[in-house]
């Protein structure tokens, strides 16, 4: 237990001449909540796609439980534990609420690529997928396709498919963009629920979320953290509100 | 939920079991020796055209090389036909198609490695390659395809029978096809009940999400095309008994472009939707073939109207109005389909028309142009004078106007209709 | 020597009408994602154009009017069948294309009969351009060598150089925001595939009596049209240009090539059981499948094509 | 157009009823494609086969005052649906069918019909096969209930061949073909029977291309001029025998092609000019044969059906033989027919048409032509409105066509 959740190191990402991640040092540490927090264009949901492989890295490593993960792809470092959602809804459209949680919670319980069982009798796959269904409040929805939900369930269940997996690693692209202050209450209510016990990342502009939720916050500007501290320290950290706080949480 | 999951089990069974009798009870009723082999074809088709589905409708993989699986498996179920010889039996040759099976899911775990490391328009763009390449190649082989010939044989081996058949006579061909049919329907089925089948559908809707919840996707479409080739190949061994003839046309780009219409238009987004297409195409292609030299214009452009009014293809049309029905909302649509029968009856009507008279015109399906009389529908008319072209055209055009004017009202009402429908499960 | 650059002649040529063909297909890819199925039927409709205006009118007048009379067809196309499939995703679309290929063939049938019409090379091209190593160069090849690069440089030109060819690649990637600037963004769309179906048009203008004029013409071309925008990568008119001239050479300088698959591995030191029917094909009969092998050894070990910027 | 779904199933229906009752008529199932691709070429001889069993049949007489009707069933090309039209031709009360297109449709009928035979022998049906000329129709594969009205291709060549051995301005032959059965069979052909007749002329090249795919002739007749063949032999057709001619023409190419099809059905048309003196086909009969009929007639179905151009004079001499064989027999059973046909020597216009009782193979005289400038005398008609028409470089005997036949028939 004593390798951290994900340790960046020397991290680094160009777009043609253009370096967007310029050499990102951070340790996120197993069971806490941590925020990544800067302005637009900071590189914080590349950051993101450079850790869940959705972005192949320029230079520098990742490593996820102590274990190299540059060059996997996707869907293998989901199976070593990571799970992920996305800041544009990304969920199975033509299937109804119940199939997109069942549909993620078949690999991690080891159906894998099972063409000779019923999935109508995987009785596990279905307890834990209603679990997960009950969990983000849409239990009343289970047989609406997906892409006819709201823009707030399309959103929880975004949540939904992330946690389902199991993965005690979870990233979470700016879970409440978009949504009105009530439902950002309950979304906020919902992740503290769903984390319990794991580890959370999460990019979030809005600061009250970032600062009821995390347990330590890393300031992300031009591809660099500045500082990586305890939500009060950053507070009163003079580079941070330099670069960042002085212009956006001003008005918090 | 335990009691509710048992009736439908026991209403499912019913139902299959209602098709299979029924579809066991046909020739009964169509006995000519002509449509019990259209009832074959139709029953090769249905499997072949779910198969497709498995990719496009269930892993939204649009293939134009489909033929080759099913082309493969025609080859392989004649060649062992021919080399059992003297040696099999009549068990053995119902169970051939089997073989066919084999060489399809072979045929798509080679190629299936090629094409699936892409989806959407790369993947359609390098199965019409392939369907092209195996298609020009099979030419070139003459020994394994038999060249222009092809390669037949007999499905009668010998005197004895199994249970009595020798699947000698056309019916009982049909029996085998049936069984056979059956059997690949219900697996088929029952596929879109598995945990891969379910990831099929997650990666046609969402690749990208597939990945993040643990499956790499090339891996799930590469064994769609696997398991999908397994069923066209079926589909090509059931061919080749039922025609003891395979030429290199079963898998050229031909075929693979009817099994596309056929899904396509017969309904993607529904399992029975191909069933429907199948069955529709084939009696469309042997009986609007046999009455007119147009019929692939009509064809075409059929498919052109479904493709812009009806993508979910006729399946979705009878969802929609079996959700209507559910609702009790059929009543109210129901005038109105009945007030559009008219005038779309007349449309058809100065379409056909104009059609036929080009046709008899231009083509020369009647004797020669001029002013000579030709036969044109039944009717005896005389090409060159303008008479029966102005009174198609004048047909057509009333036909327009009746179909947009009584069309918009019932356009309206659908609309309205389809509102109460959403409103009230919202 | 002789055989290498008369080969090179004829693979050039091939390749350079390969091209007008392709050219029309990436720029209608590239700006709209449609890949249109349709697109060699467009080529077909422009011979027999062609031929029609030539009985008329004569050849010259035809060269222009054709492709633009294409071109009006195909715009037509988009405004009243394509936009209305566009609603329901590429793959309705793609299908709409491929009906229309099958409408088209049937149409062709119907109006000028389902055997070759006669198309004729007017008789200002019809000699012998020069003669090299005692194998005569038509005149009317280097017309169409002529016409095919001439049309490569507008091209360029009219998108990188005028007002209209930096909106339609605006349009291209960010639609919303070329229409919030006053563009209307549907006849852009319009203009693209009329001009994409026009060029095929031409294409068919100039190769209808090269080659010959007949209802299978579409069908016979069609599938070598999309071999080479998948290998010159999907969308790309650079690679397009350069996957067309491959693929001409490739072709012309097998046919030349009398020697089989074994000597083939012979040369990497594999020997083939021999007797096989694959150890006695030689490299010219395969020549005309080499484009397909060629793709698919494209699609695995570079599956964005030679020069494609997007993977599909 | 009647609806024939409606007779189709009324038929079907009462057939099974009345067990094919007589009818007024003698009816012959075409069965070639009709739509599609093919159709040109399909509706050419039904046209044609109308046309003969109206004006030489029913126009004299009848069968046993009978009509000769033939009815199309369209097949499409294909040879499953080959087999779905005999079903329907069958349930029609049809006992004779004909098809010539596609030795893959051939292949099929043959086969259906020996079984439907085999498993029906009440109800037997007689195929009469006016153009697939695959040898092993009439070989490996003969059949009692099959009859071939065209030479085949290895007659063929055993014509050209014997034609080349008295040409001495032959003396480097380039082979070039279509790579599937018929090309092969050209090949191998030319090489056997070339070595057995001309050792001296030296085969310079074979290539083989894969059938309708090539666009461009050029690099092939870059080849062919660089191996200095004065002499090419084709199996080709269609577009792929046009293509070459005109690439052949492009590259100054001044070599004869020796072809099988390029007499008909377009083919002249396409080529135009640049067929000129160097085209040399095979074929029963072309428009400046003299005859004392044909010729007539020829011109007569020309005008009737303009844009079609009579070319199949097969066809005339199958109608006329069939007929005879059911006047002879005084039935139209089909075994009786059959039994009929064979041995049947008819006089026709170009000389005698024998149909060999070993193989059912018709033996007839061919003729070997060059495509010249019409001129009003030599070559007094013209090919498809071109210009250009046939002029007869030598007549071949029906002796000189015939060949050994490797068929072991099954008789009933």
């Amino acid at each position: 237990m004593s390798a951290p959740a994900i340790r960046l190191q020397g991290l680094k990402k160009s777009f043609g001449a253009s370096e967007i991640i310029r050499g990102v040092d951070l340790d996120i540490h197993r069971g806490e909540r941590h925020a990544i927090i800067g302005p637009n264009g900071a590189g914080k949901s590349t950051l993101f796609h450079l850790i869940s492989a959705r972005l192949p890295v320029s230079a520098g490593t990742i490593e996820l439980k102590g274990a190299n993960v540059v060059g996997l792809k996707p869907f293998e470092i989901t199976r070593k534990g990571l799970s992920r959602s996305f800041q544009i809804t990304n969920i199975f459209h033509n299937l109804s609420v119940f199939e997109n949680l069942r549909c993620a919670v078949l690999w991690s319980l080891g159906y894998r690529y099972s063409f000779w069982q019923r999935l109508a009798g995987l009785t596990d796959a279905r307890q834990r997928a209603e679990a997960v269904m009950e969990d983000i409040g849409l239990g009343k929805r289970r047989d609406t396709p997906a892409g006819i939900l709201s823009y707030a369930e399309q959103r929880a269940l975004e949540i939904g498919i992330t946690i389902a997996s199991g993965a005690d690693v979870i990233l979470l692209d700016e879970p409440t963009a978009g949504m009105s202050n009530s439902e950002t209450e309950e979304a906020v209510a919902l992740i503290r629920r769903v984390t319990e016990g794991k580890t959370l990342v999460m990019v979030e502009h809005d600061m009250g979320v970032v600062f009821g939720l995390a347990d330590r916050i890393s300031v992300l500007v031009y591809g660099q953290v500045i500082a990586t501290d305890t939500p009060a320290a950053i507070r009163c950290n003079a580079a941070v509100q330099e670069a960042y706080l002085g212009t956006s949480v001003s008005h918090e | 939920m335990l009691v509710s999951s048992r009736l439908v089990t026991r209403s499912r069974l019913l139902l299959w079991g209602g098709c299979l009798a029924l579809a066991l009870a046909l020739p009964l009723i169509f006995r000519s020796s002509f449509l019990i082999s259209l009832l074959c074809q139709m029953g090769i088709m249905v499997v072949f055209s779910l198969s497709y589905n498995m990719l496009l409708g269930q892993t939204g993989l649009l293939s134009f090389g489909h033929a080759v699986y099913y082309g493969l498996g025609a080859f392989a179920t004649m060649h062992t036909l021919n080399a059992l010889g003297k040696d099999g039996g009549p068990l053995v040759v119902a169970l051939l198609p089997a073989v066919g099976a084999c060489a399809g899911l072979a045929g798509g775990v080679v190629l299936g490695y090629v094409t699936t490391r892409k989806a959407g328009t790369t993947f359609a763009m390098i199965t019409l390659g392939i369907g092209e390449l195996v298609a020009a190649c099979s030419l070139m082989f003459p020994g394994v395809f038999g060249g222009e010939g092809g390669v037949s044989g007999n499905r009668v081996i010998g005197k004895e029978s199994f249970l009595g058949f020798n699947w000698g006579p056309q019916v009982e061909m049909y029996g085998l096809i049936v069984m056979w049919a059956f059997v690949c329907t219900v697996a088929m089925f029952a596929l879109t009940q598995t945990p891969l089948g379910r990831m099929a559908n997650a990666v046609r809707d969402n690749p990208e999400r597939a990945e993040f919840v643990g499956y790499d996707t090339e891996r799930v479409r590469l064994l769609m095309v696997i398991l999908s080739g397994m069923f066209a190949g079926a589909a090509g061994g059931l061919t080749a008994l039922n025609y003891e003839i395979v030429t290199a046309e079963t898998l050229n780009a031909h075929t693979s472009g009817v099994v596309l219409l056929m899904t396509f238009v017969g309904g993607i987004g529904f399992f029975y939707g191909p069933i429907i297409g199948a069955i529709l195409i084939t009696v469309m292609q042997i009986v609007v073939g046999g009455m007119t030299h147009a019929w692939l214009l009509y064809f075409g452009l059929f498919f052109l109207f479904m493709v812009l009014k009806a993508p979910g293809g006729i399946a979705s049309l009878i969802a929609v109005q079996r959700n209507l029905w559910n609702a009790g909302l059929f009543g109210r649509m129901l005038p109105h389909y009945l007030a559009m029968m008219l005038p779309v009856l007349i449309l058809l009507a100065g379409l056909v028309g104009v059609v036929e008279l080009s046709y008899a015109l231009l083509a020369g399906d009647g004797v020669g142009a001029g002013d000579t009389a030709t036969r044109v529908l039944g009717m005896q008319l005389k090409l060159g004078t303008p008479a029966p072209w102005v009174t198609a055209l004048a047909v057509t055009g009333a036909g327009m106007i009746l179909t947009r004017w009584i069309g918009g009202r019932a356009g309206t009402a659908w609309n309205s209709t389809l509102a109460t429908l959403h409103g009230d499960k919202a | 020597m002789e055989f290498v650059v008369i080969s090179l002649l004829n693979g050039i040529t091939y390749g350079l009408l390969l091209f007008m063909l392709s050219s029309g297909l990436t720029l209608i890819f590239s700006m709209m994602g449609i890949l249109n199925f349709a697109h060699a039927s467009f080529y077909m409709l422009g011979a027999y154009f062609a031929y029609q205006i030539s009985t008329w009118v004569g050849f010259w007048p035809g060269l222009l009017v054709a492709p633009l009379l294409v071109g009006a067809v195909g715009a037509l196309v988009e405004r009243y069948g394509l936009r209305r499939a566009h609603r329901f995703g590429h793959v309705a679309e793609l299908l709409f294309t491929f009906g229309l290929a099958f409408v088209v063939e049937e149409v062709v049938h119907l109006v000028w009969g389902k055997v070759a019409v006669d198309y004729r090379i007017p008789v200002e091209l019809d000699g012998t351009l020069f003669t090299l190593f005692d194998t005569s160069f038509p005149i009317y090849k280097g017309f169409m060598m002529l016409i095919s690069v001439g049309m490569l440089v507008a091209l360029y030109a009219l998108l990188t150089r005028t007002r209209i060819g930096l909106i339609i690649q605006a349009a291209l990637t960010k639609p919303d925001m070329v229409e919030a600037l006053g563009h209307n963004v549907p006849r852009i769309f319009m203009l693209v595939f009329g001009g994409g179906t026009a060029l095929a048009g031409l294409a068919g203008v100039i190769g209808g009596n090269a080659f010959v004029t007949e209802p299978g013409m579409a069908a016979a071309v069609g599938s070598i049209v999309f071999v080479i925008v998948v290998v010159g990568g999907l969308g790309s008119l650079g690679g397009a240009f350069v996957a067309s001239l491959l693929i001409g050479c490739i072709q012309t300088f097998s046919v030349g090539l009398s020697i089989s698959i074994t000597d083939v591995f012979a040369l990497v030191g594999i020997a083939l059981p021999a007797g096989s029917q694959v150890a006695r094909l030689t490299i010219t009969q395969m020549a005309p499948v080499l484009p397909y092998l060629f793709m698919v050894a494209i699609l695995i070990f570079r599956p964005r094509g030679l020069m494609g910027a997007r993977e599909s | 157009m009647k609806s024939p779904l409606f007779n189709r199933l009324a038929l079907a229906a009462s057939v099974m009823l009345v067990g094919g009752s007589a009818c007024a008529q003698v009816k012959i199932a075409y069965i070639d494609p009709l739509s599609g691709p093919f159709a040109n070429v399909g509706e050419a001889g039904l046209k044609g086969f109308k046309e003969a069993a109206e004006i030489l049949v029913n126009q004299k007489g009848g069968i046993m005052g009978q009509k000769l009707e033939f009815t199309g069933f369209d097949n499409k090309g294909s040879p499953q649906e080959t087999q779905l039209q005999l079903k329907a031709a069958i349930d029609q009360g049809f006992r004779f069918v004909t098809l010539g297109n596609g030795s893959g449709a051939a292949h099929s009928l043959i086969d259906a019909v020996n079984k439907w035979n085999a498993r029906n022998p009440d109800k037997t049906v007689l195929f009469f096969n006016y153009a697939a000329v695959d040898p092993t129709l009439t070989n490996e594969k003969c059949s009692f209930w099959h009859f071939r009205f065209d030479a085949n291709t290895e007659m063929k060549m055993e014509a050209i061949s014997n034609f080349m051995e008295k040409d001495k301005t032959i003396k480097k032959l380039f082979i070039i073909g279509q790579d599937y059965a018929h090309g092969h069979q050209v090949a191998k052909y030319t090489k056997e029977m070339l070595a057995a007749k001309r050792k001296d002329i030296k085969i310079v090249g074979e290539d083989l291309h894969p059938i309708g795919r090539v666009k461009d002739f050029a690099p092939y007749i870059a080849k062919i001029k660089a191996s200095g063949a004065d002499t090419v032999m084709t199996g080709n057709w269609g577009n792929d025998l046009s293509l070459l001619i005109k690439a052949a023409k492009d590259a100054g190419l001044k070599a004869r092609f020796f072809t099988y099809y390029a007499g008909g059905l377009g083919t002249p048309q396409a080529m135009g000019a640049a067929g000129e003196n160097q085209v040399i086909q095979l074929t029963e009969w072309h428009m400046n044969v003299p005859t004392k009929n044909t010729e007539k007639f020829a011109l007569d179905f020309n005008k009737k059906y303009p844009g079609v151009w009579f070319y199949y004079l097969r066809v005339n001499n199958m109608v006329q033989m069939v007929a005879q064989a059911m006047n002879t027999a005084k039935s139209t059973d089909p075994k009786a027919v059959a039994l009929a046909l064979e041995d049947m020597r008819m006089p026709v216009d170009t000389g005698e048409v024998w149909m060999r009782k070993s193989d059912h193979q018709a033996m007839q005289p061919l003729y070997i032509s060059i495509f010249s400038k019409a001129d009003g005398k030599t070559v007094k008609h013209d090919s498809e409105g071109t210009g250009y028409g046939w002029k007869t470089l030598a007549t071949i005997s029906q002796r000189d066509s015939q060949l050994p036949t490797s068929c072991i028939m099954e008789r009933p």
